[in-house]
């Protein structure tokens, strides 16, 4: 049961939570464009990291607001969350678990 | 009164018995014999003052075997508890030593193995959220010492413990005292004082199982196996407890560990601390002629304590070369021989029984190695002490890492989770005075701390607290250089089959040796080559214990070189009801209702379960079955009337100056142009192109939509608009809001529908003209009742949809239901639904779509926008295979004998392509050998229709579109069935029943 | 007394051979699919200078840590293909590796609770059967009569109406099957490398020339990816991305029972699966955890929701008890599909994506992986499941379709 | 001290027209729950309230849209997770999200038309108004032991010291999605939506069922 610090309603337990993958991926200004392998990296390419990864959550059971998270995939420790739209915060190398 | 004992009573005044209350005698029933006890007992203890300490013999090996702990980690006497009352269920594969003894308790032990009791569980189980700045596990000295440090200003302290009173280690000792008063009663003194302050809980008879994320602590609590039955009533049995912590104080104390040599397995060699604590706690004694066979000084306690009951100390065998004071001492005071640089290297049982009659002692040269002759003592029992493990369990739960600690043998947890603070023989520390000083400081670093994070008042108490002071006569913890473990004591054969590592798993040395041999260093590898520590005890006497066997093997000292003192929850083992906890029977998932409800559960309806929803299946009146009672309402809403409760539809309201823009950008089709008052059919698509959602979507004001969505779908629709609105478009003018449960839907259809909504709403002007197909009027119903009627058809026939409030869906229906009176009208469910939009070719999504199937697939092509120069999915549907000309499109099939109703999932194959079933045997596939069948499509909807006068279905279908006319099969039951495909709608094709 | 289990062999593998500077052939990871391949490599394609590296202990991973279901009764052709590849062989492999593995066939039941489950049930089992995979749908009754204490009346919140039931199914021990594999192995001159990680693949230009390692450089002019969830992290020091994600996934074991369970249980519609080992314990799987993750471990909850969903199906097993939990990682893929693949670098290759799939088909992926490593080429079975389906589109979407996980 | 907790409800207001044509989604477990209801040192009981006003606010606080609202209501939104304004026993407001806000009004029951004065505000404006008041049911808890029956299937910490008085947040129930509103010492509002209501309501009197015992630790 993760405990995830909500940007809007401050830290609550994992369930009322729902996963939304790797953070930051735009949707193509123009999927026209597209070659077929570039579309196809948009839909199925996501990064994979064991470390710290940029991923999205919704507060689903909560405020119904999607908002960005840094956690680290190995530890599952949170270094921080932020509203969509904000910058990512600056991660500090060797926080503890 | 007194029952007679199979043995005589070992019970003694002698010792305190701080843990049993001799003033409330009980009597237990075990494999068949009655036992006297007190209040307090364990079933072990009373079973050891009855003079019975062998269990049920070892399960692969049938090796008599003894109690050999006083705790959790016993890994030899597994026990079935009988049913305490009409309420409980047998339950097995429990410790002996967990189990408390309550009055007319019945158990008996099994081998290993227990069998389940098919009797289905009436016991209660619930669950309980709570929330602490500090949780302390362990209520021992120094579980205590935290407790009173960190309860201090606002700060909201937890102390659980899996004892039935406080104390811990307390209670297992003759002589402790704590400021001056006695040990035991200090323990409950401090938990009085403390419970005094509200934000102080103390859950005792509570396991702390698991440890996870950010201090999330799981723990069981027994609450009634205890009580007398008519306290019971309503209460659960075990309560599952959801623990988050700020801050978690670990005192879990430590576990001591068995010696392993030949022999050791037999009845009657038995943990020193465990004789101990049968003594001192229970007032049991467990021997009368007693060896002691130890490492280090911890074990003299325990000479000295069974001494003071009237036990006979018969040997004092130590592995060290000097003699400890505490060693002197107890050779002194017992009168025992202290034999040192020597080990126990085998044991004998009587000629008359299993039970343990004498110990064979050898010296140990400095490399170990048996020397000079074998002497033997008779003893009843054989207190040993391997040293001791801290129970780093719940540290290594959060990922925790351990260190080998050679001054005391033992892995200590690293500083190294977050928010954990460990104390009291956990950090290695085994002595009283250290409990306390240890508790004290990480209870008072872990109130600075949470203090800090919540921002609360931590008192004046924070930073300062001192610790309380222990005077222990006799006390010898296990220290320092005073540590020589005996990891492998050579047996005099030389075999070492019969020095046991893992006594419940019955393994031994020599199976250590083998895996080693076939090439595995790692302990993992070995854990698995000989199952040691995968049995109940999940290795807590025999997981260090095989690590030190295979360093000493791989000539290893550092046993973290070895592998990771690693544990994974549960650190006990706890019933599959108690996480079930209330989630049993109709509590199991929540069933999701309509407003109308009521009448359908009076009318007898069947009800289909669609996601949470308990959806009207059909509703069959007086000995009609389902197929009798969905030809009947299916035919009724084609010649007549019909309603239906259409209230699970999702229901989203889009609102804002870009809300034609939002909408236009999910739908395959265009929602732009689209009138105020005028709604639209719409197709959804994932951005893979697929569809994934339809419905129909009305604009009811320039900035405002409603939008229908599939009942299944509706959250994940919302959430799909939520997701591109925030992630995507925020630069969009739009709120959705959820009205789904908002409204009560009632579809009334059929020619006579106009009609009945005429009279039910009696100031609507319900003609063609004035109320067009894919329109919607603000109206009011015959009673008063403020509604919005759509004419939507989702059956080709006439058809209104009547929304209302949802408090107010059981009268508007009651409403529909008399107007409709005089039309016969019929009420019908979700299979005449399916009938009748099948008939139409209209799909359902998700049964005729499965993630797979584009809009032109699923024959909605015409729904496909070709100059919108955007919606979502469109780039997919561009892709190269969402074009081929043999993907699979949904089309009609029919049996061509007009008879067979084809299954739902039944496959078409080739006219010509004959697989000959196998007869008989399921074990044949249908092709066994010439490969594989192509399969062109299947059956996704398939129904008996009245209205077309013959079975008929809609299939996906390789290029169906093309093969129209064409014959294909398809097996049914066994028999090969022909089947004509048509076009995707077989009635009324060409729409006319839409206006009536 | 209970039965005692056969010992195994008094030899396995080499405990600590040193790694050669080069190798024909390297398979990083050390489970059940790296040594299967590197098996029949050595077996069908003869290339015995190959050697496995493995990061941690032999089978240490996910094939420590599945819940040993083996079945093949897959929805789309290509699927089917693969399992039943893999059935047919796991049928002799006992044989074929001279290792008792406790292979046992005792079916598999998939339980349906809706109509909607069971149109979905019917329609696997009729495309099973002409794929050549035995499966067929069970009444409630006919599902009772194949598992005694499964719970058929309707005073559930989702009562069972039916099943899907494939005789040819069943269990296996895990361990054993890895060092049965890991011996032949041996046997056929493979060097199983342990504790040494992957830290890089070496390209010249546009080739594969070997991995840099904890325990040094070797090389290699073909590597094949064998790591399972940790595949992504490994193909990226080649800067190939793979559309994989990896999460926890959990399972559980109780304690020693006598028999009560004859087949393997599954329910997708509330989340649980069952089957009770030879020695007797149950062994249960949960859901995906939502999060990436590489801890091996996920969160409680997760757990606990299928141990209601047990006691409502199956009430025998109300006191039966949660001994042990504990967490793979499986990598899982958008379509639900696996990835057994040549890549845009030349000599290297990525068998993953296999998400709950892994163990069963461990056998035939050994098979067509080794295939297309040894011949640079797909096998026919896993020509289908290549990298280039997720730029054309052709998925084999096993989870859209009525796909039941494990 | 043993005071009946039945008398800590929120008052029902009076009837109003139409109200013999609509029903509560939890009005035939009525005579369920007045029967469950404990009283003593131990109370709990559980009523469901009649139709109260509800109506779905958004806008994005600070913005024109806001302050219409707020002109409407005649004070401010909430503008914090947990915060409420208005007053609890009359007409006030929840905050949901940053942008989104329930109104309630307990001191009378809902009308066709209650909601309409908002959306008339917000014409042509962002944001929205929506009349909710069939949307969701509300349930109130009350007595000493309300907080114990809640802590058996809410996560979140509803301790007094994180949880006030007049402190309203969106949680779970178990496995029913629920807004909960502290509005007295011992008073609990919850509301599922409207289909849920039935189980939620069977939920909670499974709950209360040991506080009519003696206490067991």
């Amino acid at each position: 049961m993760l405990l995830i610090d909500c940007p809007h309603c401050g830290p609550r337990d994992e369930i009322e939570f729902s996963y939304g993958g790797e953070a930051h991926v735009v949707y193509p200004e123009d999927p026209s464009v597209l070659n077929d392998a570039e579309w196809g990296r948009y839909l199925f390419y996501r990064e994979n990291p064991k470390g710290d990864f940029a991923e999205r959550w919704i507060h689903s059971g909560g405020c119904r607001k999607w908002f960005n998270a840094i956690r680290n995939t190995a530890t599952y420790e949170f270094k921080g969350t932020y509203a969509m739209g904000e910058k990512a915060p600056t991660i500090k190398e060797g926080d503890a678990k | 009164m007194t029952t007679a004992s199979s043995s005589p009573s070992r019970r003694t005044d002698a010792a305190p018995g701080h843990g049993i209350d001799r003033s409330q005698p009980i009597t237990i029933t075990f494999g068949g014999q009655k036992y006297d006890a007190f209040a307090g007992d364990s079933l072990a203890s009373a079973l050891i003052a009855g003079g019975n300490l062998q269990t049920a013999n070892s399960m692969y090996l049938d090796r008599p075997r003894g109690i050999l702990a006083a705790g959790v980690e016993e890994p030899n006497g597994l026990v079935t508890v009988k049913a305490r009352s009409e309420d409980d269920i047998d339950e097995t594969m429990l410790p002996v030593t967990s189990v408390e003894a309550t009055d007319g308790l019945e158990a008996f032990y099994v081998s290993g193995q227990g069998a389940l009791d098919p009797t289905p569980d009436p016991a209660l189980y619930d669950r309980k959220h709570m929330h602490a700045d500090v949780l302390i596990v362990g209520a021992g000295p120094a579980g205590l010492a935290a407790a009173r440090a960190a309860l201090q200003g606002e700060a909201r302290v937890v102390l659980i413990d899996k004892e039935n009173r406080p104390g811990g280690s307390l209670l297992s000792s003759r002589t402790a005292q704590i400021d001056g008063t006695d040990g035991a009663q200090w323990a409950a003194d401090t938990i009085a004082e403390l419970s005094e302050n509200p934000d102080f809980t103390y859950l005792s008879r509570t396991t702390a199982f698991g440890n996870y994320d950010s201090n999330y602590v799981i723990a069981l609590q027994y609450r009634t196996d205890h009580l007398e039955p008519k306290h019971r009533e309503g209460v659960s049995r075990q309560r599952v407890w959801h623990i988050r912590a700020d801050q978690v104080v670990l005192a879990p104390g430590a576990m001591e560990r068995p010696i392993v040599f030949s022999t050791n397995d037999r009845p009657g060699v038995m943990l020193a601390g465990a004789a101990r604590t049968y003594t001192n706690r229970y007032g049991a004694l467990p021997g009368q002629k007693i060896a002691v066979f130890t490492t280090n000084d911890s074990a003299y306690e325990a000479a000295l304590d069974l001494h003071a009951a009237g036990a006979e100390i018969v040997a004092l065998v130590d592995s060290r070369e000097k003699a400890s004071e505490a060693a002197t001492a107890a050779a002194e005071r017992t009168g025992a021989e202290l034999s040192l640089s020597s080990a126990v290297i085998g044991t004998n049982a009587s000629v008359m029984g299993d039970r343990l009659a004498a110990v064979s002692i050898s010296e140990l040269d400095a490399d170990g190695a048996l020397t000079g002759e074998t002497r033997t003592v008779d003893a009843d029992l054989l207190a040993v002490s391997g040293g001791f493990s801290p129970t780093v369990h719940l540290h290594t739960h959060r990922q925790g890492t351990t260190t080998w600690n050679t001054e005391i043998a033992g892995f200590v947890p690293n500083d190294d989770v977050t928010g954990e603070h460990c104390a009291g023989a956990l950090t290695g520390d085994f002595s009283t005075q250290g409990a306390l000083d240890t508790g004290t400081r990480a209870g008072a670093a872990a109130l600075a701390a949470a203090a800090a994070n919540a921002g609360f008042d931590p008192g004046s108490g924070s930073g300062d607290a001192k610790a309380p002071s222990a005077q222990v006569a006799d006390e010898a913890p296990l220290c320092g250089a005073e540590v020589k473990p005996l990891w492998l004591v050579p047996s005099a054969t030389g075999s070492t089959d019969d020095s046991f590592v893992d006594l419940q798993r019955d393994q031994a040395v020599s199976d250590i040796e083998r895996a080693y041999g076939a090439g595995m260093t790692n302990i993992e590898h070995i854990k698995r080559y000989t199952s040691i520590g995968t049995a109940n005890d999940q290795g807590k006497t025999s997981g260090v214990n095989a690590m030190a066997v295979l360093a000493h093997m791989i000539g290893e000292e550092d046993l973290g070189a070895v592998g990771v003192s690693g544990y994974r929850p549960p650190f006990t083992a706890l019933p599959f009801a108690a996480l079930a906890g209330r989630e049993r029977g109709d509590l199991f998932d929540p069933a999701r209702v309509t407003a109308i409800q009521p009448w359908h559960l009076e009318a007898g309806c069947e009800f289909e379960d669609v996601g949470q929803w308990k959806r009207p299946w059909f509703f069959a009146k007086d000995g009609e079955d389902m197929h009798q009672a969905v030809q009947r309402e299916s035919k009724a809403v084609r010649d007549s009337v019909g309603y239906m409760d259409g209230t699970t539809l999702g229901k989203i309201e889009i609102r804002g100056q870009d809300a034609a823009e939002f909408v236009n950008r999910f739908y395959t089709n265009g929602f732009k142009l689209l009138k105020v008052g005028k709604g639209r059919y719409g197709v959804m698509c994932g951005v893979d192109g697929m569809i994934m959602d339809d419905g129909v979507t009305m604009r009811i004001a320039d900035d405002r939509f409603l939008m229908t969505t599939t009942s299944s779908g509706a959250a994940a629709v919302f959430d799909w608009l939520e997701e591109w609105h925030q992630t995507e478009w925020p630069e969009l003018d739009v709120t959705l809001t959820s009205v789904t449960e908002q409204y009560s839907t009632i579809t009334v259809a059929g020619p006579k529908s106009r009609d009945v909504i005429a009279k039910v709403a009696p100031g609507l002007d319900v003609s063609n003209e004035a109320f067009a197909f894919m329109e919607f009027q603000d109206a009011e119903l015959s009673n008063g009742v403020p509604a919005r009627i759509c004419r939507i058809s989702f059956s080709g026939e006439l058809s209104f949809e009547i929304n209302v409030d949802a408090f107010y869906g059981l009268s508007a229906w009651k409403l529909v239901e008399e107007a409709g009176a005089e039309f016969d009208i019929t009420p019908y469910g979700t299979e005449t639904m399916h009938v009748l939009r099948a008939e139409k070719g209209l799909i359902i999504v998700g049964q005729d779509t499965d993630g797979t199937v584009t809009p032109d697939d699923a024959g909605l092509g015409w729904a496909v926008s070709t100059k919108k120069k955007h919606f979502i999915g469109k780039r997919s549907l561009e892709r190269e295979d969402s074009q081929r000309p043999d993907r699979k499109q949904l089309v009609s099939v029919m049996s061509v004998d007009k008879k067979t109703v084809l299954p739902e999932g039944a496959q078409l194959i080739a006219k010509d392509a004959d697989p000959t079933p196998k007869k008989g045997s399921v074990q044949d596939p249908v092709t066994p050998s010439n490969g594989q069948v192509h399969s062109y499509g299947f059956v996704t909807s398939s129904y008996m229709s009245p209205n077309l006068g013959r079975p008929f279905g809609l299939a996906l279908i390789e290029s169906g579109r093309e093969r129209e006319g064409e014959i294909m099969k398809s097996l049914v039951n066994g028999e090969l069935v022909e089947v004509e495909i048509g076009p995707l709608c077989l009635f009324d094709p060409e729409g006319k029943r839409r206006d009536g | 007394m209970a039965e005692t289990l056969p010992e195994h062999p008094d030899f396995l593998w080499a405990a600590d051979p040193e790694p050669k500077k080069s190798y024909d052939a390297i398979v990083v990871g050390g489970g059940g699919h790296g040594l299967a391949t590197a098996y029949y490599l050595a077996k069908n394609h003869g290339m015995t200078n190959i050697a496995i590296l493995e990061k941690g202990w032999l089978a240490g991973g996910n094939m420590a840590r599945n819940t040993t279901i083996i079945r093949s009764n897959y929805l789309w052709d290509e699927s089917a293909a693969m399992y039943e590849h893999a059935l047919k062989l796991w049928e002799g492999l006992t044989e074929e590796l001279e290792y008792e593995m406790f292979f046992s066939q005792r079916g598999v039941l998939n339980l349906a609770h809706t109509l909607g489950d069971v149109r979905e049930s019917v329609r696997r089992v009729e495309a099973n059967r002409l794929n050549g995979v035995d499966s067929e749908f069970l009444s409630p009754e006919e599902v009772k009569e194949v598992c005694p204490i499964l719970n058929i009346s309707d005073n559930v919140r989702y009562p069972i109406m039916g099943g899907t039931y494939q005789p040819r199914a069943g269990i296996a021990k895990h361990d054993w099957v890895a060092w049965a594999y890991a011996r032949k192995c041996q046997e056929l001159g493979v060097d199983i490398i342990q504790n040494c990680e992957v830290t890089k693949v070496l390209k010249d230009g546009e080739k594969t020339i070997g991995v840099d390692t904890t325990r040094g450089r070797i090389l290699a002019p073909r590597v094949g990816l064998a790591a399972a969830g940790h595949s992504s992290v490994v193909a990226k020091t080649a800067g190939v991305d793979l559309p994989i994600q990896s999460h926890p996934l959990q399972a559980l074991v109780s304690e020693l029972f006598e028999q009560v369970h004859p087949t393997v249980v599954m329910s997708n519609h509330v989340h649980m699966y069952v089957s009770q080992a030879h020695k007797g314990e149950l062994v249960m799987g949960a859901g995906i955890d939502q999060y990436n993750g590489y801890g091996q471990r996920g969160s409680f909850h997760v757990v606990a929701e299928q141990m209601a969903a047990a006691v409502e199906l199956m009430p025998i097993f109300a006191r039966a008890h949660l001994l042990r939990t504990w967490g793979g990682i499986v990598d899982v893929t958008f379509d639900a599909s696996p990835i057994v693949s040549k890549t845009e670098v030349e000599g290297l290759y990525v068998n993953c994506g296999w998400g709950t799939g892994g163990f069963k088909s461990t056998p035939a992926c050994g098979w067509t992986f080794a295939h297309t490593i040894a011949n640079d080429e797909p096998h026919e079975i896993n020509a289908p499941f290549s990298l280039d389906r997720f730029t054309t589109g052709k998925l084999i979407d096993e989870h859209g379709a009525a796909a039941v996980a494990h | 001290m043993a005071e009946n907790p039945t008398t800590l409800h929120t008052p029902e207001p009076p009837a109003v027209p139409l109200d013999e044509h609509r029903l509560t989604p939890a009005a035939h477990l009525a005579g369920d729950m007045e029967a469950a209801t404990v009283t003593g040192a131990r109370s709990v009981s559980l009523r469901e309230l009649q139709f109260p006003l509800q109506i779905g606010l958004r806008g994005e606080i600070g913005s024109e849209s806001a302050q219409l609202i707020e002109k409407e209501l005649g004070f401010e939104l909430p503008s914090r997770v947990g915060q409420v304004t208005g007053d609890p026993m009359g007409l006030h407001v929840l905050w949901l999200s940053p942008d989104d806000f329930l109104a309630v009004d307990v001191s009378t029951r809902q009308q066709p038309g209650d909601s309409d004065r908002y959306i008339d505000a917000l014409a042509g404006k962002p944001g929205h108004a929506v009349e909710l008041s069939a949307n969701r049911t509300v349930l109130e808890l009350v007595g000493a032991a309300a907080r114990d029956v809640l802590a058996k299937s809410c996560h979140a910490d509803l301790h007094p010291r994180e949880f006030g008085v007049n402190t309203a947040i969106t949680t779970n129930l178990g496995k029913v999605p629920i807004y909960l509103h502290r509005a007295g010492e011992d008073v609990w509002r919850i509301y599922p939506r409207q289909s849920f209501a039935d189980f939620t309501v069977r939920w909670l009197l499974d709950g209360m069922k040991e506080f009519a015992q003696d206490e067991v630790l």
